[in-house]
């Protein structure tokens, strides 16, 4: 498997061949569909990340020792940047979530969406993934001692 | 020119900001309704009391006081003047509406607010004229009672008389609606207020810069407003209050120049205006948004006000024609705000798209959450027009709101 | 030069308006501690966010908006950085000091202050700081204690220990006294009032431009000021507040940005800072006053307060040579401010040669009559002197008051 | 007796002469010394006109259909000013002093001292006389009625 650095590469090199950004927002509302949507009975206010214009809501699953994210959005373009933050950090394990760098959103010119002024809930969100992939490292960390 | 004696062209030219580029495209800046562009004579008149004239007022014995303190006095009559007011001191500055309301708020409250009381507002209020009434009621032990509006976002005006009663205290109502649009009858309301011996509060926040507005004419007892909704500063609102009640509220702050004397056992306060205005004001916002009445002045309220109507009618026009809009508020009386959804397209992407085009619109509840309760949402796009908006731009929104339905919807 | 690295030349051109003429003398600008001048860099950015890059902020999703927006949150890190809080979330915009201890003062009172309970402050504050509490006090059925100065105008800090009793709530006090200029032991005082569990206000809005501040040093539970008395705009203040007190403080004003979700059964409140920020921010006063402070830390506070300190020494000494004067305020710490009096000579005859002569200065209690009631006067003149003053304006000053002697004493 | 025009007339020739600021001050200064004091025992806050910065006390008695105006402040160039106000009104019939247009202190220069940001009392003062006047005119009126 790829590290996180080396898909956030991937990405930046996919929408390095569009030109404008009406085209990148083309290919996030494409990828909006692939999102690895969350169980519907997860559509709750325990699982919703406050944002104020458009909602998400967030899961993460512990498996083998790899957090595992499921998600959705009301807004499509919102879902088709999760899509992305899903593909970089989704599957991997909790030490490796809580040191990268997300700088590809920068990168492929979506810098404004993580403005704190948008209020479209993508800062709050990779905020809660980070802090799901903590407490699933702590949680490892007492089975371990535990042993 | 679009209308007779309406210069647009140099109307435009006035706005520094409109000639702006966004994301390489030009501006159209349609979200008046949370603030509003400035026109040259106001960052000018800015500029140079920075530049030449600032001073502390009302205190000084120098020259740039007296001047400072002429301008600022001058500007409050310049507000009496633009709202008709009886007496330049009926009219108190403060930070904005919102400080606005939340004087009122408390110095009503502490004065007239015992408990089981009540206050009336209506569904269609903005925030600021809804909380800082909880907060007063909470405090109070009084109640906080709602007018509601039908599905074409017009107040339902025969619910008033129901809802008072002798615990009656105050009715606060909006003048404008700052999502729906409605122009509400707030004469009729002032009337059946009146005749039960309540005083009214409008809000003007929406109405001052689009709509003639008589206090005395009204008899309306309070009123409020905020400079930068109307080509003013940020910083600077107005209350209006009738002398015999502003008489008799206690003051909202303590501090310099709204006392008299001063000592720890007893202090006495400042005649109006000055006894609600604590600290130093600020003067220059004053100053500023009496350079923006002034530019109003001098086009006329009544032109802006069959011009915006006339943009209004054109974008409702065209939305309609779109056939995939749902406009909400279809109050045959409406002014300035054109809120509306995309079917099938939700608002945060439509305001991403509409952003890169250089469209500058607003999105969400505009502070105006029961609205959007009512209607079964959380919010919607808002187009808000100001008297340098034009046709144009709404055909420059109405391409824009194809494109998004193309990408999204 | 007057010292090395502090070009006062350079300095006197960032601030256009002492390039004017009163009465066709060229002014002499003695009135800050009332307001201070603004450099061009606040007056140009000012001008450049009126022309260019207004718009409303936290709500909008365009361009102008994050512009605006992204200024006013930067602006917060800014005054953040200034005092050396530890987090931006501890600082409140507000209109003025008078605005941020009226909003302590309420909201400080609301959660902790019961009938009986005890605020203290002392004898020489503004009336910023003696009638909010008054009014608290009044609403409470609370009491207002004070701590006295001696005839130098130094506070009397041994009498602190006995005026705290397990009922006092807060401790109120002025870093720098805007009368007698004195710079009060504030880390002892702190340091006395933690020691029995009280917190500290401090009201700095004599300190801010003349003396460095660290809030976390201090450690300081309230620490207000203006933008107008530090080279920035009118109209804009701040709160700085430690987290866990403004965490449990409720909110002063209610309306737009500061709540959450709104109900009319219900309505929660958002996070700090915005909790305690209602309705359209003085945002533009927020970012000319950031530029304000970052001038300042460019020059150095440091060099400042040197500097400033050498012009109030020689003043005194040079008022003092004239043997007819009376300095009031003689404590060894103090700063910027020098209150006199001419013998024989009433200020208000004073104050009116000094303008014909372009020499700008105040006359009167300065808002703070219980430290002329000390004296059994009701005021006197004030020189108070920022980081451009010369001595050479001092020269002139004394040269007036010659005049004034000359033709009234 | 000369009218209240007159009068006023007088002081502005009187004043021409004067080059600057300065000598009008002075001149102002010399004034004050003539002022017809008020009684010291009505030097007391029934009497007290409140300006900010300097203090000012008035009477007036009602003398054959005449006001008689007195006064004293502590500050020395209002009190010039004021013995200029009292040699224009004093001494006149009520209707006289109300319909009186002080034009003259804006004319030798004063004109600042009348800004209402002065603060030292001379616009409450000339407020406080015609008052005083319109007081007298109303009891005299009576008086005649009951006749
Ligand atoms: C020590 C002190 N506190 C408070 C204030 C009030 O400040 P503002 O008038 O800007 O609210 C002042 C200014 O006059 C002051 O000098
Ligand atoms: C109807 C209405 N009332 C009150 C306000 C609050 O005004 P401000 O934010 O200027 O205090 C607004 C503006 O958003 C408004 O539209």
């Amino acid at each position: 498997m790829s590290t996180i650095q080396e898909v956030q590469q991937e990405i930046v090199d996919e929408f390095a061949v569009f030109d404008d950004w009406m085209d990148r927002y083309n290919y996030l509302i494409e990828l909006a569909n692939e999102l690895s949507v969350i169980d519907e009975k997860k559509k709750n206010n325990d699982y919703i990340i406050k944002g104020c214009q458009s909602r998400v809501w967030l899961n993460a699953e512990f498996e083998d020792g790899k957090v595992i994210y499921s998600a959705e959005s009301d807004a499509i373009i919102t879902r088709g940047i999760i899509s992305l933050l899903i593909r970089v950090l989704s599957g991997r394990e909790p030490g490796e979530i809580i040191n990268a760098k997300l700088e590809f959103i920068d990168q492929i010119g979506l810098k404004e969406n993580l403005s704190p002024t948008r209020a479209n809930g993508l800062l709050a969100m990779i905020k809660q993934m980070r802090l799901y992939a903590i407490a699933y490292d702590a949680k490892s960390k007492k089975n371990e001692q535990g042993e | 020119m679009s209308m007779t004696g309406f210069n647009i062209e140099k109307i435009r030219a006035d706005f520094p900001v409109l000639a702006q580029k966004v994301h390489n495209k030009p501006l159209v800046y349609f979200d008046n309704g949370a603030t509003t562009q400035k026109p040259l004579a106001v960052i000018d008149v800015v500029n140079r009391y920075h530049s030449e004239l600032n001073s502390s007022i009302h205190r000084g014995v120098h020259f740039l006081s007296d001047q400072a303190t002429n301008a600022y006095e001058n500007a409050r009559r310049e507000v009496q003047h633009y709202i008709n007011a009886k007496e330049s001191h009926e009219i108190i500055f403060t930070s904005g509406t919102t400080g606005s309301i939340n004087m009122l708020a408390f110095s009503f409250g502490e004065r007239y607010i015992r408990p089981g009381d009540e206050i009336i507002i209506t569904e269609m209020e903005h925030h600021a004229n809804i909380v800082p009434w909880q907060m007063l009621c909470e405090r109070k032990g009084s109640k906080l009672k709602v007018i509601p509006f039908n599905d074409l976002g017009i107040l339902q005006i025969e619910k008033l008389s129901e809802l008072i009663t002798e615990k009656t205290k105050l009715i606060s109502v909006t003048h404008i609606s700052n999502t729906l649009g409605t122009i509400n009858p707030i004469r009729e309301i002032i009337n059946i207020a009146h005749r039960h011996n309540v005083p009214v509060m409008i809000d003007a926040a929406q109405s001052i810069q689009h709509a003639r507005i008589d206090v005395q004419e009204l008899d309306v007892d309070f009123l409020v407003f905020s400079g930068h909704k109307v080509y003013g500063p940020t910083g600077i609102g107005v209350v209006y209050g009738k002398e015999k009640y502003l008489e008799e509220l206690p003051p909202y702050q303590g501090g310099g120049d709204m006392v008299d004397e001063v000592t720890f056992e007893k202090t006495s306060y400042n005649v109006l205006p000055f006894k609600f205005e604590a600290g130093t004001t600020n003067y220059i916002g004053a100053i500023g948004l009496s350079a923006a009445l002034q530019y109003i002045e001098d086009i006329g309220i009544a032109k802006i006000a069959a011009y915006e109507t006339e943009v209004l009618n054109y974008g409702t026009q065209q939305m309609e024609e779109l056939g995939y809009i749902r406009i909400y508020g279809r109050s045959p009386q409406k002014a300035s705000i054109l809120c509306f959804g995309i079917e099938g397209v939700h608002m945060a992407d439509a305001g991403m798209i509409f952003d890169k085009l250089g469209v500058a619109v607003r999105i969400g509840s505009h502070c105006a959450q029961p609205v959007w309760q009512h209607f079964g949402m959380t919010g919607a796009l808002r187009a808000s027009i100001a008297l340098y908006n034009t046709k144009e731009e709404i055909d420059y929104l109405c391409k824009a709101i194809r494109q998004v339905k193309t990408m999204l919807g």
